[in-house]
């Protein structure tokens, strides 16, 4: 599929790789924000909310960047409300309903601790609005990541259930790790031109962290994935995702033109 | 400072109550049934905003509801620590909202059914919220005037969200002003409905009133919401549904027809059509989180032991 | 919310009541259709699949003619895909997602109880149109009364749990009873020239029917609610709502003036 | 008729062998893997298109979607009783099917993404389905046999109309062209796959085809299939995704690039992207359907034990 039909960002590659970034953080919002009102206590919904807003807010800068790179007039909002599945340049993982709040907790320390390594490079960037961004983020993603981190220990070493439910959420969430750190030539030239970061390079990182986790937590590193998940970088989702979009953009895509 | 004389004393002196002051059981027992049920009814109230909040139209109105839905959590919090200070427990007041022992806000029983409902929602229910709560923040209880004070601030740029969210509606398509008319259509008399009954039906009110608790009657406040509400349903272009509503210039202020308070007592009596959906909903999320909660203390006895040990 | 901006039919009151029945049908159809490989065993995916498609082809036959006696070239794929929520008419009853099969036969119990009588008295409208329509679905609705009403005999008087599910699917359904048979003034006016049928007149025959069911499968009758449903017929429906038409119409929404 | 020799002999004559007749343990083993393992491929080929019911683009084609989603579970269910033929139970093939011991086709590992995937199912899965199962119309075992006339008539009638689908989609917007395109890039390979491994790496082929069970080689059925196929494509006016692919006239077939057979056995023994949730959704509504199976038994036992008493 031509990238255009479905609405995908494909030119310039600084924008294809923000609004990947950008659906990443989009997409994993989406899903904190149907955990609100559903969270084990006041605090949690509390802590997730924010977590969801700091991701909303780094989706609309780097989608409103994303837009203004390519230079087809479109902003946040024609990118998250008017694409098409196949359009959606974000990693699989964000995209899975949580079955409980262990899996939920697995999902974010995962994804944490690979967004942080990674807006800590792009604090760097010779992309100075990139740069930016990802210098606001990292404050943001550090105390994620450290949310996750807390949560990730009082469950494994919790109960024993806690500590099977944080087990299985791992489990859940396992197959989708290999995927962050795939890498391809979009973000292999760009990071040569010191614009992108070489996500290949940051899972070193992403073990440190997560290995000691599940060390300090007593829970499992779970198999390498028979199956490790892949393409979401180029528009192949899960079956999940669809039904995501239909309901984040089904009143925007009802009312054509209209100003919110 | 002792016992009730001085309560009494603080109250004419319009000083604040602490809790370490004595005061009457019945002040103590109606402020903690009234903080329980504030509180209980930040938290339901949650709900029928959140419905909206993997919808939005935008990522910005997206953002902003999210953060009010997180507020009203933040308020919940407030006020569960304000009523523990007059020793009863935040998981005691949540184990008798899950049982139906405690009420909350009717309002929150009816169902968002379009996102011009997100809007109405903040015009008219944080408008009526906040008529009823700025006199909190000058009741004589000590922690629910100052949490009152956090919470009106909070709510009046709440209030000032959906009044916005409105005008972009009523000011877009023709579905939009529609869409927007109907939420005002529905919401308006539920609205009315929050300042609880009549004075001639109140049952707490005069008590109340002597304990500095109570600074406006019900009618009295509901009148003032009317007269602050008609000029701004000009502005956005909205008609209030009350062929009747309209300015006494005798009384100085807006005539109305008043709720059908017949209703209000079915939906707090759980004949609401939302009642039961939003206590399973609570109840749900209470229980699956269970587990998460028992071992966040197993984990936090276990810390508390190392350290020791 | 005058009823053109919601996409509602709102002239003639034939039009609008065979929309309400048509919309009755299709959200049925839709529940039922997202049960299909979820159910208890194969025969009743097969069983369901057939319940759902009777319904879909009702819902069909009556939206084409809600759409052909309203004038306004509106097919039954524009009624269906491009209304909004307040547009829709159906009872309330036949939007709520099922929380297990006990809940789906209750609720098509208590639907088929209803829709049978309804559909037998329409068979002699004096609309040739609503008559033939009707009295082709009769044969169907009664094979879906039969059906569930052997599910609830075998659930009802099975096993202890299964007794328990099936007591909790009825309670759970019953505050939707009230508004099968409430009337009004559209309805009323209609029955008067032969046209509709009466719904306040069918209580009397389902209570019968559903009324013996819960004897013979030692299954309770719930509290007359103490908070009926009401106002699907004039566009009010529950909050399941909004998420089960973002999910029917997406597709069609995202592509305008496509043909499928 | 008695033992292997009038096995043999109803073999040698063409003639079908039935439940009755005596047969060798691996015929019936065979036999029996064989049957199972396309019944499950029928159960869990239903998830991948069921996915879209709730979502079809018109109320015809839902309800065309529905059906055909009904004639899967339609099949499982003749093919079940087809193997049950060979004293196996329904209920014993589920559980191996769920314990993972028995497998179903690797095709259905793979996620629909868009409408016109149930096109490119309906296309050039059901397509390669019936290449496959026509021949097994004429198989040596009659219970199988008989069953796969009715399946192979409904089969060509569900890939009809995901060519229909299609159609509608290759003549419609571009952005509709654009997604049918993507869906035959997505499909066409795990569909030639579908053949299983060329001849050379087959394991069961040889013996297979002895018992009349297998008729035409895997390379043999796949090229019938790309021959079929590659019309049909022009028809649509979609590209088939491989550069390779050309008429040969001194074969008098299409050249064309073999699928990568290393991905087709990571899928089989677990690694397509959607093994894990086809198998977790089938598993679940087996497990959540438990109660109402036992339910529907302890009934008709009581029901029985009165007819009885």
């Amino acid at each position: 599929m031509s990238s255009h039909a479905s609405g995908a960002v494909v030119d310039p590659p600084v924008a294809v790789y923000a609004s990947r970034l950008g659906d990443d953080a989009l997409i994993l919002a989406q899903r904190l924000g149907g955990w609100i009102t559903r969270a084990p206590q006041l605090e949690e919904d509390v802590a997730l909310a924010n977590i969801g807003l700091d991701l909303l807010g780094q989706a609309r800068m780097l989608l409103s960047y994303a837009g203004e790179r390519e230079g087809l007039g479109r902003g946040e909002d024609e990118l998250a409300h008017l694409r098409d599945e196949r359009g959606f340049g974000n990693v699989q993982l964000v995209e899975g309903q949580d079955a409980d709040f262990g899996e939920a907790v697995a999902r974010l320390l995962v994804f944490s601790a690979y967004q942080l390594p990674l807006y800590r490079g792009l604090s760097t960037s010779s992309d100075a609005t990139l740069a930016a961004i990802a210098a606001k983020a990292v404050k943001e993603v550090a105390y994620h990541r450290d949310h996750a981190t807390q949560w990730a220990l009082r469950l494994g070493a919790g109960t024993d259930e806690s500590h099977r439910r944080m087990q299985a959420g791992l489990d859940s969430v396992w197959p989708f790790v290999d995927e962050l750190f795939e890498g391809d030539d979009l973000e292999r030239r760009l990071a040569a031109d010191g614009v992108a970061v070489d996500s290949t390079a940051l899972r070193a990182e992403w073990s440190a962290h997560v290995g000691e986790i599940l060390v300090r937590s007593t829970l499992t590193e779970p198999a390498p994935g028979a199956a490790p998940a892949t393409g979401g970088r180029r528009g192949v989702h899960t079956e999940a995702m669809g039904y995501l979009l239909a309901e984040m953009q089904h009143l925007v895509r009802s009312h054509p033109g209209a100003t919110w | 400072r002792d016992g009730e004389h001085s309560f009494d004393a603080l109250l004419a002196a319009d000083e604040r109550i602490e809790p370490r002051d004595q005061m009457p059981d019945g002040y103590r027992r109606g402020l903690v049934r009234q903080m329980a049920q504030h509180a209980h009814s930040e938290i339901i109230g949650m709900q029928p905003e959140a419905n909206w909040i993997t919808r939005a139209p935008s990522l910005r109105r997206k953002a902003i509801l999210m953060a009010k839905v997180q507020d009203e959590a933040g308020h919940g919090l407030y006020l569960y620590a304000a009523a523990e200070t007059l020793g009863v427990s935040r998981a005691d007041l949540l184990d008798q909202l899950h049982a139906g022992t405690q009420k909350y806000s009717s309002i929150f029983n009816y169902p968002t059914l379009t996102w011009a409902d997100v809007g109405a929602i903040g015009w008219l229910v944080d408008g009526a919220a906040i008529t009823n709560q700025v006199p909190l923040c000058r009741c004589s209880y000590g922690p629910y005037a100052r949490a009152m004070v956090r919470i009106c601030k909070e709510e009046s740029f709440h209030q000032r969200q959906g009044f916005d969210l409105l005008l972009t509606l009523t000011r877009g398509t023709p579905r939009q002003r529609e869409m927007s008319q109907d939420a005002v259509d529905r919401w308006w008399y539920p609205s009315l409905a929050m300042f609880g009954p009549p004075d001639g039906r109140s049952t707490h009110g005069e008590q109340s009133a002597r304990w500095g608790i109570k600074r406006f009657s019900n009618d009295e406040l509901r009148q003032r919401f009317v007269d602050m509400t008609v000029p701004q349903a000009a502005v956005l272009g909205v008609t209030i549904p009350d062929p009747q509503l309209r300015w006494n210039p005798e009384r100085g202020h807006h005539d109305f027809t008043e709720p059908d308070y017949d209703e209000l007592f079915r939906v707090i009596s759980g004949a609401g059509p939302c009642n039961r959906q939003r206590m399973e909903h609570r109840r749900r999320a209470h229980d699956e989180g269970a587990w998460v909660r028992e071992a966040a203390l197993a984990y936090a006895a276990r810390q508390s032991e190392t350290a020791v040990s």
